[in-house]
């Protein structure tokens, strides 16, 4: 017997950053380049990795659960980070 | 004693931890990441490279690999003792087989050193010195973990080079037989210039396997 | 295409050109890849007792084992995308070293800057960084030098150095009847067109440059080495060829040239990164991470084999064949045969002459204008080129593979265990002597490499170089270029030291300003036993001598570093090079050390006698009490040139023994003069006194708060 | 003379990534993984650098062209990479 599942591709971006109480040291030196350099005062950077990927699902609530899970699993250290699903579109 | 040295693609301290270990008369195989057979080896060794190009974050790929599947009941059994060193720390922390993460230098720029450290150890408590070499040696961990982390570091550094919480270099688990450490022992056996204290962790390492 | 060019390759073929052959010829003519300017002189070269100096890489045979080394230039690149540009300087000549089945084990840089310049010395620090440290290669040593004149003309010059047993060294001329076999990256359109445009000057705007900047992966580049070396070793693999400059092209044609065969590729056989490449692209393309072999039939399934197990791609892209009269490169694609060209066309570009040429050296005055002796010295202790390099070399791991046993800071050379011993690693130039006059500047620039390789208890094997010049079209620069040749070639032929290999980059040039001509000099050396290594380091209550050359008023001191760091000239006369005074301190050296009888030295070079005791003197955290100044009553300027003039043949060297050491001196006939004791915490000589910790603050700090600040 | 000038902060959320053409070496890594560990067969990745910070700026306009600015000149080398304002946002 064949199940047949119509599964869609959807495109998934994420931001991971570190969690509030982590210093962020890359984007402390940034802010103080941006000072000295006079180009901003207080620019209070943040920094993060972004991606962008493809998940197979057979609908936006379970790729979203699927992309979660990847985040959490492979993309980023809980320990340390958080991350954020900026948006998540099928693909055609 | 028969010790496993894993090598993952990216890898790359595996000849000398080899030779370390050999120098300490331990009989050595390297293994590959998809050996799911370590239950045989006292001690396992993750050494220091860029497994997977540490693409991600650091040591974060390797973890998806058979192996440490593997190693996960080789601890749980706790069968003998693992050790990771630089990567093979990074990889034993994201695999959460240690506390705490290892971040990015404060500096954010790799750093290649010898470095003082005091290592205390049961009843070993000594200055010893060791060359260092990571981009992500920061260890942190969550101020929930602050007592545990506290309790099972075992080595710190005297001038903290990379930011690292409480100084810590290296910790054990809660039942001493995972231990992760950033500096590299087994480049300080060989030459003059890099000293011999590497022979310090290694001794520890062959006690705590002794101790079964 | 110049006209020129076109007419010749069109009369070479007895044919029109069809398009993808422009494209074939556009690359292998270009000077990047033909040496069209520079063959015809680097013939002269002396290359006598190196090994294989016709292939990717040349080398020494020390023992069993040959040891190779080459140097690269990725000057353009780097002035684009300094990140990428040094990683995959590091990719392409760590895959020199890899094509004749050799291990590498040590990377070593050249690197000049301009001070100013944060980004591009960031960039290009943190792209050596992150991909040798990946590739898990110790990064050993090398040299940075500022200069203005290498405003947006960045030089970075990147060594490796291999090992491997000579009977298993393997070549890159493919013979008949082989499957050619690309391993690797999929290829795709990045550095499409690389070597042309390593071939001509910056254009003013460097984001036009863009397509051709290449992608470094050091992991894939890691597992390729690993790879590289299991399937070498097959029984049936025959050759092997890097692909780098112009890519599939130039590395199949070479391979074939060379063993005098023809040879076919099915470019749809080629394993792609991106679908419907066009048959230039696909040949030209410069991807990094791929070596092509040359291998048996049998020996394919095995080396498929090995492929996988490091999860590489990998495909079978053509054969050679016997091809009767001709030696062809056919190229297919779709079924089609695209072109049909004989491969001596191809791989024998015109070459252009550059002699004879006319030119001449003048030399300006010396300095007068005084300076006193203090704030001249913490002003050179703190410029950046005299400075602790510290900043740099500890972001590059050096230490990976437990080799290193002489570490960057330690001596003038590192030294790197291989079976048979050390092997003693160094690179150096000296743009501002080559300037000057680039026949003794050469000279002098290859005296420096083979004295930090003595000072380190080295024995001198053999040289590597890189020519960084300013377009060839120059009268200027074709006389610097070819004077230079002449330099390399006389010195190397006096000191029995050949040359295994090199590299050319001209054009070095954008909108008429030009880099002082840049010789770059990666000499290797070798010591049997651990104990005679000596280090630039000095212990407490040892004697200080200067062997060689004393320094008077009348030396000629043109060059030095002092003149640029106080006085921001370039002037006077370099020095005289004494080629029988130079074997006899080698000689007393390596003797010494091996009778214990010193037990640190380094040469005399940037900063003078009192530039290299203070460096040493600072590491070996000693304070120095002695005379250094024949005479108190001269002016500052007299002063400034005892004390920083360099002139060539001089060590400093300490000794635990006065009476043996003076001896030996004596006995061998060796020029020296003892300058002082090394006691308490502070610099005293001739009624000067330095605090150490004040000198030291400078020399560590000072690139670090230059280039970190912003 | 005292010039007042009303000066607004924006925060400015961006994504710095490689060029279409360039080859993402990280990305294929990525993808090849989460193959073999049979959690996605064609994520087909793409990587990035994200930055939030903040610039002061009389309006909207002239803010964006700041944030450009200090997109192209500090954060990416336009030689390979490209990039992307996600958002952009009046701080009270
Ligand atoms: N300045 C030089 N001195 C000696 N040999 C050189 C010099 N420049 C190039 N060569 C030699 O010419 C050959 C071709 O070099 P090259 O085209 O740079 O190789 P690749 O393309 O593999 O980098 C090599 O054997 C190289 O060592
Ligand atoms: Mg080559």
């Amino acid at each position: 017997m064949i199940i047949l599942t119509y599964m869609n591709t959807y495109r998934i971006k994420v931001v991971i950053s570190l969690k509030d109480d982590v210093k962020d040291v890359r984007a402390l030196t940034i802010d103080k380049m941006l000072k000295n350099a006079d180009i901003e005062q207080n620019a209070n950077f943040k920094t993060g990795r972004f991606y962008s990927f493809c998940v197979s699902s057979k609908d936006n609530q379970s790729a979203r659960e699927k992309a979660g899970r990847i985040c959490l699993e492979v993309l980023s250290n809980p320990v340390v980070e958080k991350f954020e699903i900026c948006s998540l579109e099928l693909v055609q | 004693m028969k010790a496993a040295v894993v090598v993952f693609l990216g890898t790359n301290c595996e000849v000398e931890t080899k030779a370390a270990l050999e120098k300490y008369s331990f009989e050595c195989d390297y293994v590959n990441s998809n050996t799911k057979a370590l239950l045989g080896y006292d001690c396992v060794f993750l050494c220091g490279g860029f497994s997977y190009g540490d693409y991600i974050r650091s040591g974060r790929l390797a973890k998806f690999t058979p192996v440490v599947g593997a190693l996960e009941e080789y601890i749980e059994k706790q069968r003998g003792v693992t050790v990771g060193i630089c990567n093979g720390f990074q990889i034993l922390c994201e695999a959460h087989l240690l506390k705490g993460a290892l971040l990015e230098n404060d500096s954010s720029r790799f750093i290649c050193k010898n470095v003082e450290l005091k290592l205390d150890f049961k009843n070993v408590s000594k200055k010893i010195s060791l060359p260092i070499a990571h981009r992500e040696g920061k260890y942190v961990f969550s101020a929930s973990d602050y007592k545990e982390v506290f309790a099972m570091s075992f080595l710190k550094y005297v001038d903290n080079p990379n930011g690292s919480y409480l100084d810590i270099a290296g910790l054990y688990d809660k039942n001493r037989r995972v231990m992760g450490l950033m500096p590299h022992p087994e480049r300080a056996m060989f030459a003059k210039n890099f000293g011999f204290d590497g022979e310090e962790i290694f001794k520890i390492v062959k006690e705590e396997i002794k101790r079964g | 295409m110049d006209k020129f060019i076109e007419n010749e390759i069109e009369k070479r073929l007895k044919r029109k050109m069809n398009e993808l052959e422009r494209h074939i010829f556009s690359a292998m003519w270009s000077e990047h890849c033909g040496y069209l300017h520079s063959k015809l002189q680097l013939k002269k070269l002396n290359s006598k007792g190196a090994l294989f100096p016709a292939e990717n890489s040349g080398g020494v045979k020390i023992g069993n084992t040959g040891v190779f080394f080459k140097v690269e230039s990725h000057n353009h690149p780097c002035a684009v995308e300094p990140y990428q540009g040094a990683a995959t300087g590091i990719g392409g000549i760590i895959r020199d070293i890899l094509a004749l089945n050799a291990r590498p084990i040590a990377l070593l840089n050249s690197l000049k800057f301009c001070e100013e310049q944060k980004h591009l010395i960031d960039g290009v620090t943190r792209g050596i960084s992150d991909y040798g440290n990946s590739c898990g290669i110790a990064n050993v040593g090398g040299e940075v030098i500022f200069d203005e004149c290498y405003r947006d003309l960045p030089l970075v010059n990147v060594m490796a150095v291999g090992i491997a047993p000579l009977d298993k060294v393997k070549l890159s001329s493919a013979k008949e009847n082989l499957e050619i076999v690309l391993l690797g990256s999929p290829t795709g359109i990045d550095g499409v067109g690389g070597a042309a445009f390593a071939s001509k000057e910056l254009k003013k705007d460097t984001k036009e440059e863009k397509i051709h900047v290449q992608i470094g992966d050091p992991f894939t580049k890691k597992k390729l080495i690993e790879a590289t070396l299991e399937i070498l070793n097959v029984e049936g693999a025959a050759a092997c060829q890097d692909c780098g400059a112009a890519g599939i092209l130039s590395s199949t044609s070479e391979m074939a040239y060379k063993g005098g065969c023809s040879i076919e590729l099915d470019l749809d056989r080629v394993h792609l990164a991106l679908k419907n490449m066009s048959a230039a692209q696909i040949l030209l393309s410069e991807t990094q991470e791929r070596m092509v072999f040359a291998v048996e039939k049998r020996a394919l399934d095995k080396v498929f084999e090995i492929a996988h197990k490091f999860e590489l791609d990998i495909s079978n892209i053509g054969k050679t064949f016997c091809g009767g009269g001709s030696r062809d490169y056919v190229i297919k694609k779709d079924g089609k045969i695209l072109s049909k060209t004989p491969l001596d066309v191809i791989c024998e570009p015109y070459c252009h002459d550059l002699e004879p040429v006319f030119g001449q050296v003048t030399h300006t005055d010396e300095i007068r204008e005084n300076v006193d002796v203090k704030s001249a010295l913490f002003k050179i202790v703190a410029s950046p080129e005299f400075a602790s390099k510290e900043w740099f070399y500890e972001q590059w791991d050096y230490a990976v593979g437990a080799r290193t046993y002489m570490q960057p800071g330690f001596s003038g050379a590192a030294a790197v265990k291989i079976d048979e011993g050390f092997i003693g690693l160094c690179m150096d130039s000296k743009p501002r002597f080559v300037k000057l006059n680039p026949y003794s500047g050469a000279k002098s620039t290859f005296l420096e490499s083979y004295r930090n390789l003595v000072s380190s208890g080295f024995e001198p094997m053999g040289f590597t170089n890189c020519l960084n010049f300013a377009s060839p079209q120059n009268e200027e620069t074709k006389y610097d270029f070819v004077r230079s040749i002449d330099g390399l070639r006389d010195i190397s032929k006096a000191f029995c030291v050949p040359a295994v290999s090199g590299n050319v980059s001209f054009y070095n040039e954008k909108e008429n300003r030009r880099i002082y001509p840049t010789v770059t000099i990666g000499m290797l050396g070798c010591c049997k036993k651990e104990e005679n290594l000596i280090g630039a380091l000095f212990k407490k209550d040892e004697r200080v001598f200067l062997l060689g050359k004393k320094i008077t008023l009348e030396s000629n001191t043109g060059g030095s570093l002092y003149h640029s760091v106080l006085f921001d000239r370039l002037c006077s006369k370099p020095d005289e090079i004494d080629i029988q005074l130079e074997l006899k301190l080698k000689d007393a050296i390596l003797d010494m050390a091996d009778k214990k009888i010193i037990s640190g030295a380094l040469d005399v070079s940037k900063g003078g006698i009192l530039g290299a005791l203070v460096s040493a003197l600072l590491k070996s955290n000693t304070g120095f009490c002695g005379s250094l100044l024949p005479d108190k009553n001269l002016e500052d300027y007299q002063k400034l040139k005892l004390l920083f003039g360099e002139t060539e043949g001089r060590y400093i060297v300490s000794c635990s023994d006065l009476v043996k050491t003076e001896a030996y001196l004596l006995k061998n006939n060796i020029p020296h003069s003892l300058l002082g004791k090394c006691v308490g915490d502070k610099i005293e000589f001739d009624g000067y006194s330095f605090n150490l910790d004040e000198l030291r603050k400078e020399y560590k700090n000072s690139i670090k708060n230059a280039l970190e600040q912003y």
